[in-house]
């Protein structure tokens, strides 16, 4: 088992180290973001991935963080994109 | 194999940011580092530090530059200073510590200076003289608690020091 | 316990081959609309996939739950920010890519974005 | 059970004071609570030192652990003596910085200035006392991040571009000291310092040592402004608020001097390796350039504040020729110098403070006349610029007369050359203390500003302090001297 | 606005997971990784997005600075006054063992508390950290200063 | 012991150094605190590099786990993470008022606007 | 505490569903079943609906109880129809030729509530070869990566199974 975990994170680096060609070459910052999104979901993986290969399945946590913080990142960056700044000059309507 | 491969990353992460002109690029980048230096941590075994470094560097660290870029603009207008000193200082530090690395002792040898001195004993008593499994969070928190009192006490001082920056009106330069 | 391990492998292995798929997709497509599907594609089989198959080595215990935790955080996640950065990038003005024999438009250049990016 | 606790509460205390600041401080609370922190700390370092001297050093073992498992306090006669600097400097100037404060800071940012104040004041304090490593890295990076952003607040705009080379600088310094730090832990296995001196005996010619040295000493060389690493310091002094240069240019580099002495000598034990005298060797050019670029450029001046930063950075290369003999007359010069050189800047600093409230300005036409109209301050400013020159019954003359001394000692032509070295570059510093007093007696005031009035009792207080601090200490030397030798010897490893 | 439909209704979903995990990772740092300052990095997290989504105003008036501030110097004290309780019980200070009477209980209710200390001081910078840089951005686009 | 056998070493050694490069050499303020934390956190790897045992697992108890990775460096690494946003948050605070006084962010024109305003240098 | 205009009922319904839903989160988080970290357990649920309600997101939208067992129906189907979109997309991907056409169309809405409309777009997205990029209060925008996917939504299967979800209550 532990030699298909091997594959898998393997192949996962291979695929990261794609996004990371695709970061630094852009060409638009929405694909640097995409690559760094994609990138994210990536490392969640590897980390899951991880737990296994080292028999301590406790990474999930880390797993379940890094999924959060990317989220947070990207959101992030879309908001300074989407308003040349960082915030709402009001407050959105209520629901 | 997974840790070399990371640590390539890395390089090429961070030749990326000595490169890349727009400081927007720039920031996402410096998450990517982050993230990828979580990943190298996890696998050297700290799993806390990746933790943290997931959090800050990815996370808080990102938020915060990008809410600095939305305030001054995102424009690295590339006038660098005279290169011959930086370059200078880099290769005199770099040269200092790579003419180090033969005699440091062979990563992951168990004879290692830090691997018999102090450590074994905190992996030792922890579970009975403290009672608690994460060994890392019994020496930050109980065996060297002062450095992290020094730690909250640095990151309070942070706040404090934002907040005193932009406290009141903001004043005219002349 | 066999067939289970054979289900996981089989899991994981065609999450793996989503996963590439989706990645050389990230290089290969010609625009950043199109990368987009690409990058989905990681999100909910690629990810997906190889969650399941751990699931199932996990077994019966807390690590499935977290497993679960962590694809249901995932599914949630991954279109909100995909569909805030499409749209954040149409705002933008960027213009999607069209295939030469697919319109009448000029073609749009992809690459002349950086610039006006501030 | 206080007394037994005493060297935790000398941190604890001030760390404790900052939050209490900022929850309660509104309006003069915030200066009351930490005037009454900085004396109570005062207090804690007058008797720390008697403890010192009676009993010998204090060991303190946080959290109950053992030394190289636990974080270790370690009071000896040098830390006594740095301690005393700091408390008796910080609590000094309180009186001076109601005032000075009122003025230059708005007012609803008085209670966090003082919350950072005290934080800055227990950085200092904290990387003096702690005997491990690599809290002393922690507790330097409380007293820089802190003084950053009190730097930032000086009125000119300037402040902030001089703030934030600072912190660029610093952060290179810090973070080059805990490279130092972790190739020393990746050796012996222990941030202890003593534990350390101890495990690396036998290990001196390793090559990850002597990376470490190198790192450890530049590292600690950009925090205390040694001559090529001085980038950030003019600018930081000249543009901060009054109180905070007080602060850092009496404390902020002597702390540096103190843990570059400390590793120098309590952890490489430099003096009982022939093989590292090299590393203090190095010192030696610089400090003599040091010295005499920084006289020079002070010369240039136009404004007093940059004017007595530069004259800073010429007596850190005093500081550093003592510490290059490695001798213990060249350290005790060393050692006097950073406890003398705190009074007499802090005093020459506070006057100016004044000044600048009273008369307008800092730069030098800003001074015409004022020996008439401000007869106190410009008269406690001239004592301590005289001990800056080193006038005999000062105590500039003291920590010069040590190292001309240890330098005469030495017998070597380097000795010779040192001992040229102090007593020009003394008569350097008579040319831009002239320059300064010169105008103030002699010159007449610019048309306009008839009316200057003396500068308050409060300030008049806090000055007359350091100045009669700088005669007091020059005419008895039992104090610093006495303390300075015993703790010579005791960095050197002589038997007392 | 659109993109705030979608934005909304899943943030508005995920926050209470978000503060539920942070508080887990409080809880648990002593049987996996984690502990005070990530749980209060990733409770400032779900501050921080909601910051984003809902504005500026609607953080403040969920936070206000005057609490954070508070907040923030709470933290530090109750580390340093586990310290002081440990002195006055006779040990040196931050020796948790003094606690209570089992040593092991102690050490337990020692690193609580200081865990729970660091945690509310990071988690309350970070906000008010947040809170300042984005009240400048909106100052700065106020005054329309551009992006020269 | 060859360089290679301690390749992480190497490797942290080298990314230390393009940050410190960064860092000085770079004209833009944000771009010198990226490159500040790209210092920093290479430090981090140095010392994480340090901990790591052969064969080792992290070191939380666990039944029937035996070689533990060093938990010291961790916690000093910990702690100095904290550091390190500690300094950049104050860092961007500084960035943005330095933006409001001089209205940019290169440091060749704010040593220019310094020199143009007179002032001694 | 900010004005809701959710009556008070509904909210304090969600708010009790929401800290069972939490609690039930702690325990598989957790799995620690002593005293100690239980009864954190339930001073944390209670802290965090107590900050949610501060923030005012406790609402149908946020927590669709209301939506009952129709929701997992729909994500196993939702889950078979992105199986067979992946492979479409994987194929288009690895063909050398590179069949995509791109486009970008629009479509009117027919869900009626906030909830409906959010579920819809985000299935579009999460299926490959479709993504949303416009959600307004009638028309919805998709970006596809071909025909057959444009067709495909067109169809309005998809968005029929959504209707579905919030009727009959």
């Amino acid at each position: 088992m532990t030699s298909s975990f091997a594959i898998v994170g393997a192949a996962l680096l291979f695929a990261m180290g794609l996004a990371v060609v695709r970061a630094v070459a852009g060409p638009t910052l929405f694909d640097r973001i995409l690559a760094a999104n994609s990138f994210g979901t990536k490392t969640v993986l590897l980390l899951a991935i991880l737990g296994f290969l080292v028999g301590r399945p406790d990474f999930l946590d880390l797993a379940l963080v890094y999924a959060l913080i990317n989220f947070v990142g990207v959101i992030a960056a879309l908001k300074l994109i989407k308003f040349g700044r960082f915030s709402d000059p009001k407050p959105p309507v209520g629901t | 194999m997974i840790g070399i491969g990371l640590l390539l990353f890395l390089l090429l992460t961070a030749t990326g940011i000595l490169l890349v002109r727009n400081l927007f690029a720039v920031v996402i980048l410096s998450g990517i580092y982050s993230l990828l230096m979580a990943g190298t941590f996890t696998i050297l075994d700290a799993v806390d530090v990746a933790f943290t470094e997931a959090a800050v560097g990815a996370g808080i660290s990102t938020v915060l530059l990008l809410a600095a870029l939305g305030v001054v603009g995102q424009e690295d207008r590339g006038r660098n200073r005279r290169a011959l000193i930086p370059i200078a200082v880099v290769v005199l530090a770099g040269v200092m510590l790579i003419y180090a690395v033969p005699e440091m002792p062979p990563f992951g040898s168990p004879e290692a200076p830090i691997h018999v001195h102090v450590a074994p004993q905190y992996i030792e008593e922890t579970p009975s003289v403290i009672g608690i499994p994460n060994v890392v969070t019994a020496v930050l928190a109980d065996y060297r608690g002062f450095d992290t009192l020094g730690e909250v006490t640095v990151i309070f001082t942070a706040g404090i020091g934002v907040l005193l920056l932009f406290a009141g009106r903001r004043r005219k330069y002349k | 316990m066999f067939a289970l391990d054979i289900m996981s492998w089989i899991l994981l292995g065609i999450g793996t081959l989503f996963l590439l798929i989706g990645a050389v997709g990230l290089i290969r497509l010609p625009d950043f609309f199109s990368r987009i599907h690409a990058a989905g594609l990681i999100d909910t089989l690629g990810a997906g996939l190889i969650l399941a198959g751990l699931m199932i080595e996990a077994g019966w215990s807390l690590n499935l739950a977290k497993l679960v935790l962590i694809l249901l955080f995932l599914l949630f996640t991954s279109p909100t920010s995909s569909h805030a950065l499409a749209h954040a990038a149409l705002v933008h003005g960027l213009k999607p890519w069209r295939h030469p024999k697919d319109s009448r438009q000029a073609q749009i250049n992809t690459d002349g974005d950086e610039a006006s990016n501030h | 059970m206080i007394f037994s606790n005493l060297a935790a509460l000398q941190v604890v205390v001030p760390l404790i004071g900052a939050p209490l600041c900022t929850l309660f401080g509104r309006g003069i609370l915030a200066w009351a609570l930490s005037t009454a922190v900085t004396w109570f700390a005062f207090a804690v370092s007058i008797s720390l030192l008697m403890q010192v001297l009676c009993c010998g050093t204090i060991n303190y073992v946080m959290g109950g652990w053992l030394a190289p498992w636990g974080i270790e306090y370690r009071v000896d006669h040098l830390s006594a003596l740095v301690l005393l600097l700091i408390t008796g400097v910080a609590s000094a100037v309180m009186p001076f910085a109601y005032q000075s404060v009122a003025r230059e800071i708005p007012r609803e940012k008085h209670r966090l200035f003082y919350t950072a104040y005290l934080l800055t004041f227990t950085g200092l304090l904290g990387m003096v006392i702690t005997g491990d490593a690599f809290n002393a890295f922690v507790f330097m990076e409380i007293s820089s991040l802190s003084a950053y952003v009190l730097i930032a607040l000086g009125k000119n705009r300037r402040a902030l571009y001089a703030s934030f080379q600072y912190l660029v600088l610093g952060t290179i310094g810090a973070t080059f000291f805990v490279i130092g730090v972790g190739l020393l832990y990746m050796i012996t296995g222990t941030l202890n310092m003593v534990d350390l001196s101890e495990r690396l005996s036998g290990q001196h010619d390793s090559r990850v040592f002597l990376a470490a040295v190198g790192f450890l000493v530049v590292g600690l060389s950009l925090k205390l402004a040694l001559f090529p690493l001085h980038l950030w310091l003019p600018n930081s002094y000249a543009y901060a608020p009054s109180v905070v240069t007080v602060l850092l240019a009496a404390t902020g580099t002597k702390v540096a001097v103190y843990l570059l002495l400390r590793f120098i000598f309590t952890v490489l034990q430099v003096n009982q390796q022939p093989d590292l005298l090299p590393v203090v060797d190095l010192l030696f050019p610089l400090a003599l350039i040091g010295m005499f670029a920084g006289s020079i450029v002070a010369i240039y001046q136009t404004d007093v504040k940059r004017l007595l930063a530069y004259s800073s950075i010429a007596q850190m290369g005093y500081i550093l020729l003592g510490i290059s003999m490695a001798s213990e007359r060249g350290l005790i010069g060393a050692i006097v110098h950073v406890f003398n050189h705190g009074v007499m800047k802090a005093g020459l600093f506070v006057a100016v403070g004044a000044i600048a409230v009273h008369a307008g300005g800092t730069s030098i036409q800003n001074l015409a006349g004022l020996g008439r109209r401000m007869p106190f301050t410009m008269a406690a400013f001239t004592i301590c610029a005289l001990s800056l020159i080193g006038i005999p019954g000062t105590v500039g003359f003291v920590s010069k007369w040590y190292l001309v001394l240890a330098a005469l000692e030495a017998g070597t032509t380097r000795g010779f050359i040192a001992a040229i070295a102090v007593v020009s570059a003394s008569l350097l510093a008579i040319i831009y203390v002239w320059r300064v007093v010169e105008v103030a007696y002699f010159a007449n005031p610019s048309d306009g500003e008839a009316s200057v009035a003396e500068a308050s009792w409060q300030t008049q207080f806090s000055l007359w302090i350091f100045s009669s601090s700088c005669v007091a200490f020059g005419l008895s030397t039992g104090l610093t001297a006495g303390v300075a030798r015993l703790a010579a010897q005791t960095l050197l490893g002589i038997a007392p | 606005m659109s993109e705030h439909l979608i934005l909304r209704v899943v943030i508005k979903f995920l926050i209470p997971f978000i503060f539920l995990f942070a508080l887990y990772v409080q809880a648990h740092g002593d049987y996996g990784p984690g502990g005070g300052f990530q749980a209060g990095i990733i409770f400032s997290v779900g501050f921080i997005l909601y910051g984003m989504i809902f504005g500026l105003q609607r953080l403040r008036r969920v936070v206000p600075p005057h609490l954070i501030l508070a907040l923030m110097a709470f933290g530090l004290l109750l580390y340093t006054g586990v310290g002081f309780a440990t002195i006055l019980l006779g040990g040196t200070f931050l020796d948790y063992g003094y606690l209570s009477h089992d040593t092991v209980h102690g050490h337990h209710y020692g690193i609580f508390l200081i865990e729970l200390g660091v945690g509310i001081t990071v988690a309350s910078v970070m906000i008010a950290i947040y809170q300042t840089f984005t009240a400048r951005a909106e100052e700065t686009t106020d005054e329309n200063v551009g992006t020269g | 012991m060859s360089v290679l056998g301690n390749f992480n070493y190497v490797i942290a050694i080298t990314l230390s150094m393009i940050g410190l490069y960064v860092l000085i050499e770079r004209g833009n303020l944000i771009k010198k605190l990226v490159g500040l934390n790209v210092f920093q956190s290479s430090v981090f790897l140095l010392y994480i590099s340090m901990g790591k045992i052969d064969g080792g697992t992290p070191p939380i108890h666990y039944e029937g786990i035996a070689p533990f990775s060093n938990p010291l460096p961790h916690v000093l690494i910990l702690t100095a993470i904290v550091v390190g946003v500690a300094t950049l948050s104050v860092g961007l605070a500084l960035v943005i008022r330095i933006r409001d006084a001089y209205g940019t962010i290169e440091e060749d024109e704010i040593q220019a606007l310094d020199a143009e305003s007179g002032g001694t240098e | 505490m900010i004005n809701s205009n959710w009556g008070g009922a509904a909210l304090l319904r969600h708010s009790i569903s929401l800290f069972f839903i939490l609690g039930g989160t702690w325990l598989l988080l957790s799995g620690h079943m002593e005293a100690l970290p239980l009864i954190l357990g339930a001073i944390a649920c209670t802290f965090v609906v107590y900050l949610t309600r501060r923030m005012d997101i406790i609402d149908g939208e946020s927590h669709p109880i209301h939506m009952g067992f129709r929701l997992p129906s729909y994500w196993a189907w939702l889950a078979w129809e992105i199986c067979k979109a992946n492979f479409d997309v994987a194929c288009r991907i690895l063909d050398p030729r590179l069949p995509i056409e791109p486009r970008l169309f629009e479509l009117e809405l027919h869900q009626s509530s906030d909830l409906e409309k959010v579920i819809y777009a985000n299935s579009i997205t999460l299926t490959p070869g479709t993504v949303t990029t416009n959600l307004d209060e009638e028309h919805i925008q998709i970006h596809a990566l071909s025909v057959e996917a444009e067709r495909e939504i067109r169809s309005g299967k998809m968005a029929a199974k959504v209707a579905a979800l919030e009727t009959s209550e």
